[in-house]
């Protein structure tokens, strides 16, 4: 393995930081939806690229964590974008400030 | 001894969770067979199922109680389950309409619920000799800690199945109601059992999703499609965010089980890696601290509890929380170890205290929709607990190896907390959706002098915020009580000061509903025009001769509460 | 600079490039296709790590259905609902920027467990922990009630009402 | 290198250069109006006070202090000489930095008071004149008041975190200033541009001093300085995070130096009144960028320089250029404010560190004549600040049109003028880098091409100038009947026309044309240790090398020629050649369309935001205190008895003045805009790690 753990952990860094960008900064609550995948990815690769360093168990543990997350994304994308069209059938938007009934 | 003894044996420490499972399916299957009822042969669809079930359970029950090598009875609990059922079934097919469509997967849930309590108050009582307990399917960790989170959770399903039934503005939709509520508490029970990073997040995810759905649930209200989309857009951000956090503790921790990590962590001094543990512990912190609604976490909280149906805001602001708490003290029990990371974790939580219950109680200053107010009184009441979680420690002292260890008497008192917060915050919201129900508003300026109209309702309503405010003698001053001793004793004095001075403040907002309720003559109020179910008064009531019960003899449930906390 | 590393580059690019276009390009339909790119990258990441199953995993489960998903969504609502505002992106995308630069100062300079390039798992493995009494089962159940109970929430949630006759009749009853 | 300690009295003297003005802004801003002249002498003669002081330590350092050390004294141990926090509360927990505001007195800061309270003194004077009759005239002597003595704070702090509050007060005051007449929407407009644009660096500088804080575990600069050495040991080793942190300090500069791109603020901050300009735009506040630059000096490694020199000479030609197309005489001073300073950071960068000072020095007095000879122009032409509108004046007003020309011959560095010797050091250092380089040869020769090109522009816009106000025939009403300013105003721009003559290098009395023994080298020396390592330039500075030397007087001389020909025989034609130019004199005139960038891509979303806060707190804090107020007035006084009225709706009204108050501050957040809670949040997750990074 030549390309250093650090590397694999930089990566998940910059794939969070674009996560956390794009859910503040895009006005669409499906972008907020992609930010957050981006965070997952994130996330799973270093579950997998510390898994690989830490060796004995872990390979498979990384491996499982990531199945998990990985199913629990989908399961989750799917509940939120059912509530996505379910707002958007009320409020005929998907902007995030436009369903503001309740505030303050 | 084999495999399959040892399975057995694991699903044996799991048994309430399966009751509920179980009860899900049955919730799931009756609503299915409900849908096609039109036809004669569903009856003996319905007489199977049932049958099916209540076997099925009261096998479950013998192997497991032999497995554990207690002897439990349950086939009586079964016989009475399935005579319920078919007795509900039938009376359905004759009484056709929105009333049983109502009652029937109420019931289920009430019957699997009860079940599930009485097998948690068994392994209770089978963990008093060791409060440890043990770790099943090497994942969980099933000791009295998580069995008391579990009775919690239990009580609230139970209590707020009961509000459910009783909800008149939840039209359709039974069936997928209560198996979604059923799920977020299977997940609470995974959840607060988890000594494992992979279940903790499952268990998290089972109830975050199923909250979500819940929140939504009146698909008729924009409110409700809105206080949906802000749960889940925000939670799912923050559980994003927390498992990024737990993917850093894990390669920094160097393993998935808790116990490990904390020990790990507890070796290595804060050397270089110092700023990406501290990434990963604020990371899952705050991704943990959004469960809770805790300060600066907390911006979804008032919204979705006012537009989410109350039944589940009643669910969201109890049993869900508790679980947060759960996971949190665990968690902070298991980070705080190391003796460079204690200061850090308890300052945190200290400043996400302070924050919270000033917060929260300013918030709900000038708020007049009640169910609002109570989600601010939510978060201040989590500020309060966060106070005892960032003394966790205690006045610390390193034990071997210059690890701290928890101080008990302020799991103590957090646990104790919990179980008061979770009996008197179930009554004010019952109390509010009974008041709410019949003044046809959740504004607080239209309820002027119902207290009058609703006189056993509204006296035990007044019961209910005394005690958050605090005031003895109720469970609530006893709870606060304790929290401020362990403050104290904890180091954190400040925190203490800061709360006493915030409970002046809360004694305004609860005594203006008060004053709403009983300033006015019962003639210049509105005309009261529905009524709830009688059902209803009589759980609040029940649930208020408990709030005053604890207060006067608290040494019940702080005995529970202590034996519980013994095992973190 | 090693094949591996050059590899690592390329997919890393990949992933990188896809998010940034998921970022700043204006129309959603574009950000999907850069979502699809970064799942791509990060699929290359998992089987540079050797995780061919789960790279596999990650193809199918997140390029197949989840950004597919999600262009559902796209074409069930307006295209034209959401206006890039360019200056909160790029705010935003400063402040990141500026994060991420301090934390790295820190982040290479962090000393994390030496890599051992050991095999990882592999389909057999991953299916037998899956299915062991001590290692995975639980989540695995676990997970399937939570499925179970998200498809029939969403079901509920995403049905349509059929007859507003029915409702209403209902209603009256009620 | 060696560190002295000075002595309590010395201490105590030291505070007072501050503490004159800041006691005449109390004074001030309390009793101003109701002392004599409405107070303004108050000020002006605290002012006095300080500049005699300040000379006194300017001459004692000349005289006694060793002009080869770097740094005279550091931080004096609490109860010694150092007023200390530690100090007034017992004693500091151990472990705890201790904050303790301590002067950090060299020759450069000896050097930075006399230009700070000479200009400021003067500018007092000067106001008397031009502000006469203001509205607000007493509240302007209060805030000079304060923006001195926020200035003379800043340059006498020998501690990070005051250096800091200093730095902030003074980005306030100026804002205070700038914005004097808001009533004016372009004068409020531009006060809040220059705050909110200088706050952008800020940020950066924060963050610099965050980092030297984490690493260093002390605010002192000194200590900080001590314990670089060893970071970095003879200087031949630069760990990443200094370079980091130089630079991120530097953006504090480029906010208030008002470099590229954050410069955009400088020529917008013209709408105030033309004395604030002399006094913050071009001798002290924005020297104070380059100040910190100069003090921070050693925290440079060699490519965070190569970024200062670039980020230096692109400013200088930069804005040189827009200058050559402006209309309003006071903002082609602005943008030849902003070129100069262009200058000195490139100096720095370069390593002519005593050049670029001394540029620091002789620029205050001359552009701080520039600005009050433009305003004594403003002031005779009634308020006509378009230069197409002049023309003639020279006969009208003899003493602001001569010593407008000493002044803007020094900055065109015409030899014998004080500008000539600073600028042609610093094209002399820029040269030597070029030829010598350092990292990146080949990028140091810009520097000096940028530099010796905007030396010819300078003196093209600055004839352009002259030729156009004073020359000519008039071309408007007002200037046929423009006449000369009182004495208040014409005495300190006489002074600061001999300062720009004599200043650098006082020919007159010893005879040195060239500048070879100039007095600043010798007393604002190179930092040793800086020899070390890196570049060495300072040599060049001193021996002006035959080739810069008559490169940029025939340059300057070229300029001048040019805006000769163009403006005064009209030779060519102005408009002929700008129509020529086509696109790229479209693009100057806009000034490069840099506003536009800035303010669309770094301040409108930065003011969105802020405007969102601003408006809630308005919205509900501001009114909520009126409307409790006012509705417990209404009560009260229809309240039937004494204790109604008095005792409990007292009572009533305080709890609803606390609802209403605190009530609002949850209210702010709990918008219902979810996007803004996930702002929130990502804000509250960022402040929570550096909370846990550097302070738990």
């Amino acid at each position: 393995m030549t390309v250093p753990l650090v590397w694999y952990v930089f990566l998940a860094l910059i794939l969070f930081t674009i996560g956390l960008v794009v859910i503040v900064s895009r006005h669409n609550l499906i972008y907020t939806l992609m930010g957050v995948e981006l965070i997952l990815n994130g996330a799973n690769i270093n579950f997998i690229a510390f898994a690989r360093a830490l060796g004995g168990k872990y390979p498979i543990a990384g491996n499982i964590f990531s199945i998990f997350v990985i199913v629990l994304a989908a399961a989750e994308a799917a509940v939120a974008l059912a509530i996505v069209l379910h707002v958007f059938g009320h409020f005929g938007s998907v902007r995030p400030e436009d369903p503001n009934m309740l505030r303050e | 001894m084999s495999q399959l003894q040892a399975y057995i044996k694991d699903l044996g420490w799991i048994g309430p969770e399966l009751v509920l499972a179980a009860t899900a399916l049955v919730v799931l299957l009756v609503e299915l067979y409900r849908r096609g009822r039109k036809s004669g042969w569903s009856l003996g669809l319905a007489l199977v199922i049932t049958l099916a079930a209540g076997f099925g359970l009261s096998w479950l029950g013998r192997t497991f109680s032999a497995a554990l090598g207690r002897p439990v009875d349950l086939r009586l609990d079964v016989a009475v389950l399935g005579l319920v059922y078919v007795l509900v079934t039938m009376g359905d097919l004759w009484f056709k309409g929105d009333k049983w469509d109502r009652l029937v997967p109420g019931l289920v849930v009430l019957a699997g619920t009860l079940l599930a309590g009485y097998y948690a108050v068994g392994l209770m009582s089978a963990l008093s000799a060791d409060p440890k307990g043990t770790s099943v399917f090497g994942l969980q960790l099933v000791d009295s800690y998580s069995v008391y989170f579990k009775l919690l959770a239990l009580v609230s399903l139970l209590v707020v199945t009961l509000f459910t039934m009783n909800y008149r503005d939840l039209k359709r939709g039974f069936g997928e109601y209560y198996l979604c509520l059923v799920g977020a508490h299977l997940g609470i029970m995974f959840l607060v059992s988890s000594n494992h990073l992979l279940l903790i997040y499952l268990g998290l995810e089972t109830l975050s999703l199923s909250s979500y759905l819940l929140a939504g649930f009146r698909k008729e209200d924009p409110r409700s499609a809105e206080a949906a989309v802000k749960y889940v857009i925000y939670g799912g951000v923050a559980s994003a965010i927390m498992l990024f956090g737990f993917s850093l503790i894990f390669g920094l921790g160097g393993s998935l089980d808790l116990v490990e990590i904390g020990r790990h962590l507890a070796g290595t001094a804060q050397g270089s890696n110092r700023v990406l543990v501290g990434l990963g512990m604020a990371c899952t912190l705050g991704g943990l601290s959004y469960k809770i609604a805790a300060v600066p976490f907390h911006f979804w909280c008032p919204d979705v509890y006012e537009g989410a149906p109350t039944p589940v805001t009643t669910f969201l602001a109890v049993a869900s929380k508790a679980a947060g708490f759960a996971v949190i003290v665990r968690i902070v029990a298991v980070l705080g170890q190391g003796p460079g990371w204690l200061e850090k974790v308890t300052s945190l939580m200290a400043v996400a205290s302070a924050l919270s219950m000033t917060y929260g109680n300013l918030g709900a200053l000038h708020q007049t929709n009640v169910k609002r107010l109570l989600a601010y009184s939510s978060i201040a009441h989590v500020g309060y607990i966060l106070m005892a979680v960032a003394a966790l420690f205690g006045a610390a002292t390193a034990g071997e190896g210059g690890t701290f260890h928890v101080d008990p008497r302020a799991a103590e008192s957090i646990l104790y907390y919990l179980g008061a917060y979770m009996i008197m915050n179930l009554g004010a919201f019952g109390a509010v959706i009974y008041i709410a129900k019949s003044a046809g508003s959740e504004d607080m300026d239209d309820w002027w002098g119902l207290g009058w109209k609703l006189p056993v309702v509204s006296g035990v309503l007044v019961i209910f915020l005394l005690s958050l405010t605090g005031i003895p003698p109720t469970v609530g001053f006893y709870g606060k009580w304790l929290l401020f001793r362990t403050a104290i004793a904890g180091g954190f004095l400040w925190l203490a000061v800061l709360a006493a001075v915030n409970t002046v403040f809360s004694l305004f907002y609860y005594f203006k509903v008060a004053k709403v309720l009983f300033l006015k003559p019962a003639e210049e109020s509105r005309g009261v025009t529905v009524r709830p179910a009688a059902v209803m008064a009589v759980v609040l009531v029940a649930l208020g001769l408990l709030t005053l019960f604890f207060g006067v003899l608290p040494s019940a449930l702080e005995s529970l509460a202590g034996a519980s906390a013994a095992a973190l | 600079m090693t094949a591996e590393f050059l590899a690592f580059l390329v997919v890393a690019a990949a992933a990188v490039s896809g998010a940034l276009i998921t970022l700043w390009s204006k129309s959603i339909v574009r950000s999907a296709f850069g979502l699809i790119l970064a799942f791509l990258g990060v699929a290359g990441v998992y089987a540079l790590l050797g995780c061919a199953f789960l790279a596999i995993t990650q193809l199918v489960v997140y390029v197949g259905g989840v950004v597919v998903l999600y262009l559902f969504g796209v074409m069930l609502t307006p295209p034209d609902l959401e206006e890039r505002r360019a200056s909160r992106v790029s705010f935003w995308a400063a402040l990141g920027l500026v994060s991420l630069v301090l934390f790295s100062i820190s982040l290479f300079g962090t000393r994390l467990p030496s890599s051992q390039g050991k095999p990882m798992g592999d389909a057999a493995g991953i299916g037998e922990a899956l299915l062991t009494r001590d290692a995975y089962l639980l989540p695995f159940e676990i997970a399937s009630i939570l499925l179970l109970v998200v498809l029939v929430g969403a079901v509920h949630l995403a049905r349509r009402e059929k007859k507003k006759a029915q409702e209403n009749a209902e209603g009256e009853e009620a | 290198m060696d560190w002295h300690t000075f002595t309590t009295v010395d201490f105590a003297w030291m505070l007072a250069i501050p503490a004159l003005p800041l006691a005449a802004f109390v004074i001030q801003i309390f009793f101003g109006r109701w002392l004599p002249r409405k107070g303004d002498w108050v000020p002006t003669t605290a002012m006095g006070f300080a500049l005699v002081l300040a000379v006194g330590f300017f001459l004692k350092a000349m005289g006694i202090f060793d002009p080869t050390l770097y740094i005279q004294s550091s931080n004096p141990p609490p109860g010694e000489t150092g007023l200390s926090l530690a100090w007034l509360f017992g004693n500091a927990p151990s472990g705890a930095p201790n904050i303790v505001f301590s002067v950090l007195f060299d020759n450069l800061t000896a050097v930075m008071l006399v230009v700070v309270t000479g200009v400021s003194f003067l500018v007092h004077v000067y106001s008397i004149g031009y502000m006469e009759g203001d509205k607000r005239y007493g509240r302007f002597f209060a805030y000079l008041a304060l923006f001195s003595f926020s200035m003379l704070g800043l340059v006498l702090s020998g501690n990070l975190l005051f250096l800091m509050v200093f730095w902030e007060l003074v980005g306030l005051t100026s804002y205070l200033l700038i914005g004097f007449w808001f009533e004016k929407p372009s004068a409020a407009h531009a006060g809040f541009k220059a705050f909110i644009t200088t706050r952008i660096g800020d940020v950066g500088m924060l963050l610099g001093f965050l980092i030297i804080f984490k690493h260093f575990q002390t605010l002192d600069i000194v200590t900080i300085f001590q314990k670089l050495g060893e970071t970095t040991g003879d200087f031949q080793h630069w760990p990443g995070w200094v370079t980091a942190a130089g630079l991120l300090v530097f953006c504090g500069a480029v906010g208030k130096s008002a470099q590229f791109p954050l410069h955009i603020w400088l020529p917008d901050a013209m709408e105030g009144p033309t004395p604030v300009s002399a006094l913050i735009h071009a001798a002290t506040m924005v020297a104070a960028g380059v100040y910190l630059v100069g003090r921070f000096y050693l925290f440079f490694s060699p490519s965070a320089l190569l970024v200062i020199a670039m980020v230096g000479s692109f400013t200088a030609l930069f804005a040189a250029v827009i200058g050559v197309c402006q209309w309003d005489i006071k903002r082609v001073l602005a943008y030849s404010t902003v070129s100069q300073l262009g200058y000195m950071i490139a100096a720095l960068g370069c390593g002519a560190y005593s050049a670029g000072l001394m540029h620091l020095m002789t620029h205050a007095w001359f552009k701080a004549g520039l600005f009050l000879q433009s305003g004594s122009v403003i002031i005779g032409m009634h308020h006509e600040q378009d230069m197409r509108h002049m023309g003639g004046l020279r006969k009208k007003m003899p003493i602001t049109f001569w010593t407008m020309l000493i002044c803007t011959l020094a900055l065109c560095g015409i030899p014998l003028f004080a500008g000539f010797y600073s600028k042609d050091a610093i094209i002399a250092g820029a040269m030597h880098a070029a030829a010598h380089g350092g990292p990146a040869l080949w990028l140091w020769y810009f520097p000096a091409i940028a530099l010796v090109v905007a030396a010819g522009l300078t003196s093209f816009y600055m004839f352009r100038l002259i030729f156009l106000t004073f020359y000519g025939e008039p071309r408007s009403e007002h200037a046929e009947h423009a006449h000369e300013t009182p004495w208040t105003m014409t005495v300190p721009l006489m002074v600061l026309a001999a300062l720009a003559l004599f200043s650098a290098s006082p020919w007159i009395f010893n005879g040195d044309v060239l500048g070879h023994h100039l007095w600043f080298p010798h007393v604002v020396a190179h930092p040793e240790k800086v020899e070390a390592g890196r570049l060495v330039v300072e040599k060049a500075a001193e021996e002006h090398g035959v080739l810069p030397l008559v490169m940029s007087i025939l340059v300057a001389l070229g300029g001048i020629f040019l805006a000769w020909a163009f403006y005064y025989k009209k030779w060519l034609s102005a408009e002929e050649w700008a129509r020529k130019m086509g696109w790229f004199y479209k693009a100057v005139y806009n000034k490069f369309y840099v506003d536009e960038f800035v303010m669309k891509f770094i301040v409108r979303p930065v003011v969105f935001h802020w405007n969102v806060a601003c408006a809630a707190f308005d919205k509900y804090v501001i009114d909520g205190i009126v409307n409790a107020v006012g509705r417990g007035g209404v009560e009260a006084s229809e309240g039937s008895g004494w204790f109604d009225k008095y005792v409990i709706d007292g009572i009533v009204n305080a709890v609803g003045f606390t609802v209403q108050v605190f009530g609002g501050i949850a209210r702010l957040f709990q918008t219902g805009f979810l996007d803004q809670y996930l702002a929130f949040t990502a804000a509250a997750i960022a402040l929570g790690a550096v909370l846990f990074f550097f302070f738990l």
